[in-house]
């Protein structure tokens, strides 16, 4: 293995380790949920990212062969991660604002509303069937 | 270097695991345990590559991918049972 | 073979009494009446040959191994006993014939009756203790149908619950007794035993096998204290009376007596056991009948007292006091039999069977009263009646034991018996007391088929004391010589032997009891004022508590409780594991540990916390929940760790799983329920399950700081690749290896979800429908049912998982993966339509359903399996082969592959019908109809 | 610290928490018992073929240091097992609770209610 | 071919987890890539046209590029900012796109960034709640999601 | 491999099979019906031929997959598994057209699919070599009693159905770490290579050894029932169909069944710190299940709980010959076991019959108004408790007394004679108060006579073909014991079992 190689796979484990070290962190140090919320989008992007480049490359120098299927875990967390983030999102906003003795808003204050007579789809029957989704019966 | 940084970096994820721990712990929010789980999973994620780094075997790779695909279901069933009540309705 | 016609005659009657239940009583009383004559003259062309020595006997093979065989054998004690069985049966049947009443079952009677005589004949025939053991407890069972024939009367069941508790107790005891009577004795075979006499006795448990022998023998023959069913069992109808209660069955322990006398008898502990149990039944019963007013009540008592006769006679110890017992048991079967059917007579034309309230048969009906006072006169031992002889023999016996105790006493039970007899005979045919109730008609001499049988009987009795030698004389003699095991004694059977002082104090008891019947009515509230010993309140005593003591032991141990189940279990294994622990102790082994690193530190402490925590919060379900998903994710992070990708995947996968179920089911359980158990309670479940946790941790430790040995897996690592075409080991060993296990693990996995269906499918109806429809959680929810960035992106998800799982399942060989985790991916992805979409829409999409799939998987992995059968190789074995395809090349395909898309199958079918069922559940449940509309 | 004490005191720690669960009386505690329980019991077995680190039995030409396999297999049909398992008992539950109305394993009336 | 978009997807896919371009992992590959839309075609029936080119490409790289920068940015946040200095706040982004698709990419973008999250949508589909962790300009926030990914969304979503 | 050998295979995939083909044709019950009769029929046969071809004396062993012992897993065909086999066949058969010609198949899902791979759980617990392999047969036989247990549902069975499931999944966690522990001392699964490694284990293996033999017999006792592990008993069997509880009789036997041939095989003479493993501790709690089952048997308010009791009390009376370990008590025991299992069956199926026609009376012990076929039914329960006590002329007696010459041989005889003639008393007592209260007592007056239709008589054709085969056992003791006794001289030599299994090739 080459030292630059070394050096650069060396670099980017310490650097994607770092970025999931730093997701925690903020989950743990920053004030309310929301704020939290944004913690893990590090770990998950840039984090995991360059952990699988590193592995990626440290395959390729290490033992000759590419392998490129970590981007395929890269592939999957892009596409789940904004999912469970929008569902935690709204179990926020549904305690916040329906739940008696349930969580407080953060520092950002209750959300304001989209427009003058609707609501967003954790507080309202949706007002037309949103495209793509079913037809409630 | 990589000798070096793989330690390192397995402690790193350590560390983050236990603080995302204490974070699940903690609460307060059913929210906010919630949002350590999922974090939780990605830690994992985060320690499968490096183990496998370390030991120089693509077993772990299967797991990786698992994580990452399934591992959100848990956290989206989890926040449908708060929103709805019923995950499936 | 004529034993065996013999033995075989009765229970052929109780066949065709089966079969021609529906028939004519007189059909039944033919069949009865038939195969008992026909018994009786087998017995008599037998007669001669076992008189003679030439003793009858066959023998069957039956269980060689422990020495038991089938043998019967009729030397002249069996042959006299027979004789009585047999010839006092017929009697009965006829008797009965006009006894029973026009809407009684005769069939069941009849049946139980020869059923009864079969089982007796046994015990006189049997030439092996086992067999003798099986008909004696068929004689508890058989009384205990007929006492219990007037089945809807209380006392009828209770007087049969009775006797065969005591008698079938005692059988139990006889039981041990005569096994360990054959086991002293080396032999099963009855005559190899009776010819051990000095083996036995001088063995240490002599005096064991005696006592339950006795007990058994005592028992049957109602012997204080086990007296007391014999006159609750008068119950019964009176020819059954008639039958067991004088002439046979309680006879039997008599016989037994007799029989195994060679062996048991002529020792102190024989003749102290024996010969005072019998006098005290003497005196007692005597006395008591003296007293009772109920005819057969009197009767019952005066049986427990002559039994108790020859039970003291067989207890001397002597020839000639056997020989006098065996005249004895003729003499009594005939006068007690006849006194019986007496009695019926009157109950049957009066209506009452109360002395008090009866008087001047002799003139009312002078046959019965004639054949009534001659038997009565047996009893009383008057001459020139059978009983006296015997009683005579009885006094001279008692005299002849050298003790003046005992001929005194006897001479008292004498008095007391003929007091009674005579009291029977005078009170109800010259007395002056008025006829009871009349039925319809007024009461007069009965018709021939009643009066026949006890005429005939009273006419033997009296033949007895006529004729003795002739009648009797052979038969006692030979079977007095067979019961004694020795020789001929030369026995005399005479009514008139001399003055003795058995003459002079048969006389006086008569003389003593004309008197006592004088004053019997003055003395009747002094033997009220007697200690009574209510046997029956003792037993009917001993019987409550018994059953109460059962009940509430049966109900302190057996609660329906599943956690004193588990407690239980925890403790016996740890009870047990301790035991090993302490006695050999499992210290550490040499082998050399593995270093943790720190980050397997910090999983092992997220792993502690979570569990910890999993306690901590165990009533907030939910939270709980969210735990249980860390617990797995290190459960999995630690299989990786520790080489084994394969299950760390099917952990994460199986985890999802197991937590969309929990959610599922969750969603339909109660909030948050109030703590059950008080603190000490949770503090004695902590302390096991610390000992536990402690115990396994400890046994782990052991086995993994021991040097593993050399084992199996070589072999398969070895092989993996080469015969098993797969460089992946474990999932080889899965799939062919041991892939029998898989098909073991698939079935249970099919049944599990069979299983959830049965118990989901009807629970939209009935109670737990209305549960679930009334079911209305307390928190408020969001209207959002199917968020849009969820349904799209597991909408994009399907395909990727498919093809995911593709990969899984095809690599599976070689890496990890394989077709059960690749059936669990697809799992999951279908799961997931259904929770971003919606029940409804998502199943409306399925193509095949679970049933089918579940079939369809199985049926692949048999059909796989089979397939080797035809190349003539095991079940399982597979082959390996290469396939060229177009475009791709060679491809290696293992039938193993083929088995575990089976597997893939079964797992996809289960997994997804437990879990859409029980998402349906609710919805199924608010439909009208319940119905599920698939 | 050796990894073999790690996995015998998570051992440990599993089934004195899956115990305690199991004996608390309701339903939902007795499947999360047995679910740990379960953990520790695969762990256990899979504990017995000794602990390797990163070498998993995966054949390739000359390798002799591997993980044992069999244990690996036993596991894995005792996972699908007592996932089987788990799904019952977790339907059983519910199901009892709806026909009886109670959540507790033997099905009494809580405490302070009339029926 | 019901999803020409999606079979190219799937065969990528594949070819990343056979870890290997071969004869026989592009011919298994095409057939599943065939194969699997038409299976799951029930569950995603009226999927949307997109245009596959340099469009793609270019969004891609542009979302990597503010990943990239986005997260050296909100690692200072968590890192150096004290947090009653953090400016966070919702953010209204009024949607122009029409099908959920197009919606969930960008709600998608705008979390895999890091600084921003989707929260939620309107009842109506036609507002994006986000979630700033730190931000001034509201305004200027909204204008360029909707300028830098929003416009580029409605053209890869014909 | 012949076609012999292959008829190994026969009693465990034959039922795969038609579980599987049931499962096609569910909503077609008739055809299910049959299919499921023909199985069971075909699975006699095969039992039939298997019994036929252990009559040489041969162990033989069925390699699967062609994977020679001790490294694959291997099915052993010996007297004892035949004749465990053989038992099991007959008892379903019987069961089977029992629910046929009752509907109890009706009742619910799946029944037959259930009752299928019930009979492969048990016939492959009966004929593997393997431990683990007898673990995932163990949890098929128990996951398929679970759905049958719970065939018809209602609220007493289903909370009775809990604690059934819950404590066997305890008992299988416990199974696993027996089998770690002796994975992890020996490196083998095979019971045979098993023996031989167990053998040669040194002095610092013996207390893992002996813990390990100690949880496995803890785990076999729990499902024979054996005292105090038999709390789960009495409710289940008391709350299960009375023709499933028919079918169980055997389930208990099948942990009798895995001590026998565990604990000669492998915790043997040579076993050192587990030899004779069970050691002290099985004598007295089989005298404490006779006791309680017996107790109980008097104790109990139902027939279907007295039935149950029957049953236990009949596993600690077989436990008691068992727990001596010689060939003479194995040979009298294994007499007593098949006796106990059709006794118990023919108990239960004569309670399903009665409950059957007394409508809202069911089984309580209570006098009801007479009903249609009161007196035959009478008559089978007097058999049938006949059977369950022990009394002759039924083969419990033959058995008891089988028991009590054989073990006159061991210097505990005095405690298990006076158990057993004891126990037998207390069971007579029992019986006989609840059917004369049960069929002779009537109701009192005012009491409604019970409704419902005329039933027919053929309910009544299974316990009747049971108690003759219990009436043959005795008539054919002589026969029947000679078996036995060729059994147990087999289990009683392992080292043939060792040669016969480790010799056998690929
Ligand atoms: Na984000
Ligand atoms: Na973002």
């Amino acid at each position: 293995m080459s030292p630059a190689a070394d050096t650069v796979v060396g670099l980017l484990v310490l650097i994607g380790a770092g970025f999931v070290l730093v997701g925690s962190w903020g989950l743990v140090r920053l004030p309310s949920v929301m704020e939290r919320l944004h913690a893990p989008t590090k770990a998950t992007t840039l984090g995991v990212g360059a952990l699988l480049l590193a592995s990626m490359i440290d395959g390729r120098t290490r033992y000759g062969n590419w392998t490129a299927h970590e981007l395929l875990v890269t592939l999957f967390l892009f596409v789940t991660a904004p999912v469970a983030a929008n569902m935690i999102a709204k179990v926020h906003l549904h305690r916040t604002r329906t739940v008696a003795g349930g969580e407080a808003d953060g520092i950002a204050g209750p959300p304001p509303r989209p427009d003058d007579e609707g609501d967003w789809a954790t507080f309202a029957e949706p007002r037309r069937n949103c495209p793509g989704t079913p037809p409630d019966p | 270097m990589i000798a070096l940084a793989l330690p390192l970096a397995l402690g790193c994820v350590g560390v983050a695991m236990l603080l995302t721990l204490w974070r699940l712990v903690r609460g307060p929010s059913l929210a906010d345990r919630i949002v350590a789980l999922d974090t939780m999973v990605v830690d994992a994620i985060a320690l499968i590559v490096l183990i496998g780094m370390t030991s120089g075997t693509d077993s772990g790779f299967e797991a990786a991918l698992l994580l990452a695909m399934v591992g959100f279901v848990g956290t989206v069933a989890y926040c449908k049972f708060i929103l709805r009540g019923d995950i499936v309705e | 073979m004529a034993l065996l016609i013999l033995i075989g005659l009765p229970f052929a009657a109780v066949l065709l009494l089966m079969i021609a239940r529906r028939a004519g009583r007189r059909v039944h009383m033919l069949i009865a009446g038939a195969c008992s004559a026909a018994g009786l003259a087998v017995l008599l062309s037998q007669a001669e040959p076992s008189l003679s020595g030439r003793t009858p006997m066959i023998r069957i093979p039956w269980m060689p191994t422990a020495g038991v065989d089938i043998s019967l054998w009729l030397d002249p004690l069996a042959l006299l006993f027979a004789g009585l069985i047999l010839g006092i049966g017929l009697l009965v049947i006829v008797y009965a014939d006009g006894y029973l009443g026009k809407d009684e079952p005769t069939a069941r009677f009849l049946s139980y009756l020869m059923l009864f005589q079969g089982a007796m004949l046994g015990i006189a025939l049997s030439g092996n203790v086992v067999l003798m053991l099986i008909f004696w407890e068929m004689t508890s069972l058989a009384s205990f149908l007929l006492i219990g024939f007037w089945r809807t009367r209380v006392e009828a069941r209770r007087g049969a619950r009775m006797a065969l508790t005591i008698t079938g107790g005692g059988g139990l005891a006889l039981v041990g007794g005569l096994v360990l009577l054959a086991k002293v004795a080396g032999s099963y075979d009855l005559a190899t035993i009776l010819s051990r006499g000095g083996l036995v006795q001088a063995s240490p448990l002599y005096p064991v096998i005696l006592i339950l022998i006795l007990l058994g023998a005592f028992t049957k023959s109602a012997q204080i204290p086990f007296h007391a069913w014999l006159p609750r069992a008068m119950a019964a109808p009176t020819p059954v009376s008639a039958y067991l209660h004088s002439a046979t069955m309680v006879k039997a322990g008599v016989f037994l007596l007799a029989r195994l006398w060679p062996v048991l008898a002529g020792t102190d502990w024989w003749f102290l056991t024996v010969a005072p149990v019998g006098l005290a039944t003497m005196i007692f019963g005597a006395g008591v009948a003296l007293f009772r007013h109920d005819l057969k009540a009197i009767l019952a008592y005066s049986t427990v007292s002559q039994l108790g006769l020859m039970v003291m006679l067989l207890g001397f110890g002597t020839g000639a006091a056997v020989a006098a017992a065996l005249f004895h048991l003729l003499n009594h079967a005939a006068f007690k039999a006849a006194l019986f059917m007496h009695a019926g007579i009157i109950e049957h034309e009066t209506g009452t069977r109360d002395i008090r309230r009866l008087g001047r048969l002799a003139t009312i009906m002078p046959l019965t009263a004639t054949l009534g006072v001659l038997a009565a006169a047996a009893m009383a031992g008057v001459p020139p009646l059978g009983g006296f002889i015997s009683k005579e023999m009885m006094l001279e016996a008692s005299v002849r034991t050298g003790s003046l105790l005992v001929p005194a006493l006897a001479t008292i039970a004498a008095t007391l018996s003929a007091a009674y007899a005579l009291r029977y005979a005078v009170v109800l045919h010259i007395g002056r007391a008025p006829i009871g109730r009349v039925m319809g008609t007024a009461p007069h001499d009965p018709p021939a088929r009643l009066l026949a049988p006890p005429a005939i009987l009273a006419t033997i009795a009296l033949a007895l004391g006529l004729a003795p030698m002739t009648l009797a004389g052979p038969l006692v003699e030979a079977a007095t010589a067979t019961a004694t095991g020795g020789a001929r004694l030369g026995l005399h059977l005479a009514l008139w032997h001399g003055i003795g002082p058995a003459l002079i104090l048969s006389l006086s008891a008569v003389a003593a009891a004309i008197l006592l019947l004088w004053r019997q009515e003055a003395l009747a509230p002094l033997a009220a004022r007697l200690p009574s010993f209510d046997a029956r309140r003792l037993f009917d005593g001993a019987m409550t508590a018994t059953v109460q003591g059962a009940r509430r032991l049966s109900h302190l141990i057996h609660v329906a409780s599943l956690q004193r189940s588990l407690a239980v279990l925890f403790l016996v294994a740890l009870v047990l594991g301790g035991e090993a622990a302490g006695r050999f102790g499992f210290a550490a082994g040499p082998r050399a540990t593995t270093p943790a690193s720190p980050v397997a530190i910090m999983v092992w402490m997220l792993l502690v916390v979570a569990t910890l925590a999993v306690v901590a919060v165990e009533r907030h379900r939910y939270l709980a929940l969210v735990f249980m998903g860390v617990i797995g994710l290190v459960m999995a992070l630690a299989f990786l760790h520790l080489s084994a990708p394969d299950l760390a995947l099917t952990q994460i996968a199986v985890e999802v799983v197991t937590i969309l179920l929990m959610l599922l089911a969750l969603h339909l359980l109660p909030g948050r329920p109030p703590r059950l158990s008080s603190l000490p309670r949770r503090v004695r479940d902590g302390a096991i399950a610390a000992a536990g946790g402690i115990g396994a941790g400890w046994l782990a430790w052991a086995v993994m700081t021991r040097p593993a040995r050399e084992g199996i897996a070589r072999f398969h690592w070895a092989n993996s690749h080469a015969l098993g075409g797969g460089a992946n080991v474990v999932n080889v060993t899965l799939v062919d290896f041991r892939g029998f296990d898989t098909l073991g693990e698939i079935s249970v996995l099919a049944i599990a979800g069979l299983t959830i269906f049965a118990l989901l499918e009807p629970a939209a109806g009935g109670i737990a429908g209305r549960r679930l429809r009334e079911w209305r959680s307390a928190d408020r929810f969001s209207p959002d049912r199917h968020p849009m960035m969820f349904a799209v992106a597991t909408r994009l998800l399907l395909p990727l998982a498919l093809l995911v799982a593709l990969h899984l399942f095809l690599r599976g060989h070689d890496q990890p993966g394989g077709g059960f985790v690749a059936a669990l991916v697809v799992s999951i992805a279908i799961l997931l339509q259904y929770l971003a979409s919606g029940f409804d829409w998502t199943d409306a999409r399925r193509r095949i359903g679970e049933h089918g799939l579940i079939g369809l998987g199985l049926a692949i992995a048999l059909a796989t399996g089979l397939g080797a059968l035809a190349f003539g190789a095991p079940f399982l074995t597979s082959s390996v082969g290469h396939v060229h395809l177009p475009l791709i090349g060679a491809v290696e395909l293992t039938s193993a592959m083929l088995f575990d898309l089976g597997v893939a199958c079964v797992v996809l079918g289960s997994v997804t019908m437990a879990l859409a069922q029980l998402a349906h559940v609710a919805q199924r449940a608010a439909r009208p109809d319940g119905e599920d509309p698939r | 610290m050796s990894l073999e004490l790690l996995v015998a005191s998570a051992i440990a720690v599993l089934v004195a928490a899956g115990l305690y669960l199991a004996l608390r009386g309701r339903t939902f505690q007795l499947v999360l018992g047995l679910t740990l329980v379960s953990y520790a019991v695969n762990l256990f077995l899979f504990a017995t073929g000794r602990l390797v680190v990163e070498r998993p039995p995966l054949w390739a030409k000359g390798v002799t240091d591997h993980a044992d396999p069999l244990p690996q297999a036993l596991v894995l049909t005792a996972i699908v097992i007592s996932f089987a398992m788990t799904a019952l008992t977790v339907i059983l539950s519910l199901r009892g609770f709806l026909e009886i109305g109670s959540d507790q394993v033997d099905g009494l009336a809580e405490p302070g209610e009339g029926a | 071919m019901p999803h020409p978009g999606l079979s190219a997807l799937l065969l990528i896919v594949w070819l990343l987890l056979a870890n290997g371009i071969t004869a026989g992992s592009v011919g298994l590959g095409a057939v599943f890539a065939l194969v699997l839309p038409k299976v799951t075609q029930p569950f995603w029936p009226d999927r949307p046209r997109l245009r596959i080119g340099r469009a793609w490409l270019g969004y891609i790289a542009i979302v990597l590029f503010d990943i990239l920068v986005a997260n050296i940015q909100v690692a200072r946040l968590v890192l150096f900012r004290r947090n009653r200095d953090l400016r966070t706040r919702w953010l209204v982004v009024p949607v122009d796109l029409d099908t959920p698709e197009a919606i969930t990419v960008l709600a998608g973008t705008i979390s895999l960034t890091p600084g921003t999250v989707s929260s939620d949508l309107s009842a109506d589909s036609r507002s994006l709640l986000v979630h700033a962790l730190d931000v001034t300009d509201e305004a200027a926030e909204v204008a360029r999601i909707k300028s830098r990914y929003e416009a580029r969304l409605k053209r890869m979503f014909a | 491999m012949t076609a012999a050998d292959q008829l190994m295979i026969a009693p465990i995939v034959l039922p795969a099979i038609t579980a599987s083909a049931t499962l096609l044709m569910r909503r077609r019950l008739r055809t299910a019906r049959a299919v499921s009769l023909g199985g069971c029929v075909a699975m006699l046969a095969a039992a039939i031929g298997l019994f036929a071809m252990a009559q040489d004396g041969s162990i033989r062993g069925y390699a699967l997959g062609a994977w020679p012992a001790p490294f694959g897993i291997v099915l052993m065909l010996d007297r004892l598994a035949t004749t465990m086999l053989l038992l099991t066949e007959v008892l379903a058969s019987v069961v089977l057209a029992h629910a046929a010609v009752t509907g109890a198949d009706r009742r619910g899902w799946h029944f037959h699919a259930l009752f299928h791979f019930q009979l492969m759980g048990l016939n492959g617990a009966f004929l593997t070599g393997d431990l683990f392999n007898l673990f995932v047969f163990f949890e098929v036989m128990l996951i398929a009693s679970y759905g049958l247990m719970l065939h018809g549902q209602g609220a007493s069975r289903l909370r009775a159905g809990l604690a059934y499931v819950v404590v066997n999944i305890v008992g299988s966690a416990l199974f696993l770490i027996a089998l770690g522990l002796l994975y992890g001392l020996t490196g083998t699964l095979n019971m045979a290579d098993l023996a031989v490694r167990v053998a040669a284990l040194g002095p610092a293996e013996q207390g893992l050894l002996r813990v390990a033999g100690l949880l496995l017999m803890t785990v076999f006792a729990l499902k024979a029932a054996v005292a105090p592990l038999h709390l789960w008993l009495p409710r289940t069997y008391a709350a299960t169909m009375p023709v499933i509880a028919a079918l169980f009789a055997i389930m208990t036997k099948v942990g009798v069944y895995a001590m026998i041939r565990t604990v000669p095989l492998i915790f043997g003479a040579g076993a050192g710190a587990a030899a004779w493993v069970p050691g002290p501790y099985l004598l007295p709690a089989a005298i404490l299940g006779a006791v309680l089952g017996f107790v109980g048997v008097l104790a109990a308010r139902g027939l279907r709980e007295q039935a149950a009791f029957a049953v236990l009390a009949s596993t600690g009376t077989l436990l008691m010959p068992v727990s001596l370990w010689r060939e003479a008590t194995l040979a009298a025991a294994l007499y007593y076991l098949v006796q106990a299992v059709l006794a118990g069956a023919a108990l239960f199926l004569i309670v399903d019959a009665t409950m059957r026609r007394r409508g809202s009376y069911a089984d309580a012990i209570v006098p009801s108004p007479r009903f249609v076929g009161q007196d035959a039914a009478g008559l089978l329960y007097l058999a049938g408790g006949l059977a369950a006590v022990g009394l002759p002329p039924l083969a419990g007696f033959v058995g008891k007394v089988l028991i009590l010459d054989v073990s006159y041989a061991v210097a505990g005889w005095p405690s298990i004679w006076t158990t057993i003639l004891g126990t037998t008393l207390l069971g007579v007592i029992g019986f006989a108060r609840s059917g004369s209260t049960l069929f002779w007592k009537a109701a009192p007056s005012g009491t409604a006579a019970v409704e419902g239709p005329r039933r027919s008589l053929a309910d009544f054709v299974a316990p009747i073909v049971l108690l003759a085969l219990l009436a043959w056992l005795t008539l054919a003791a002589g026969w029947v014991t000679a078996q036995t006794r060729a059994a147990a001289a087999q289990i009683m030599a392992p080292d043939r079992y060792v040669a016969a299994i480790l010799g056998a090739g690929r």
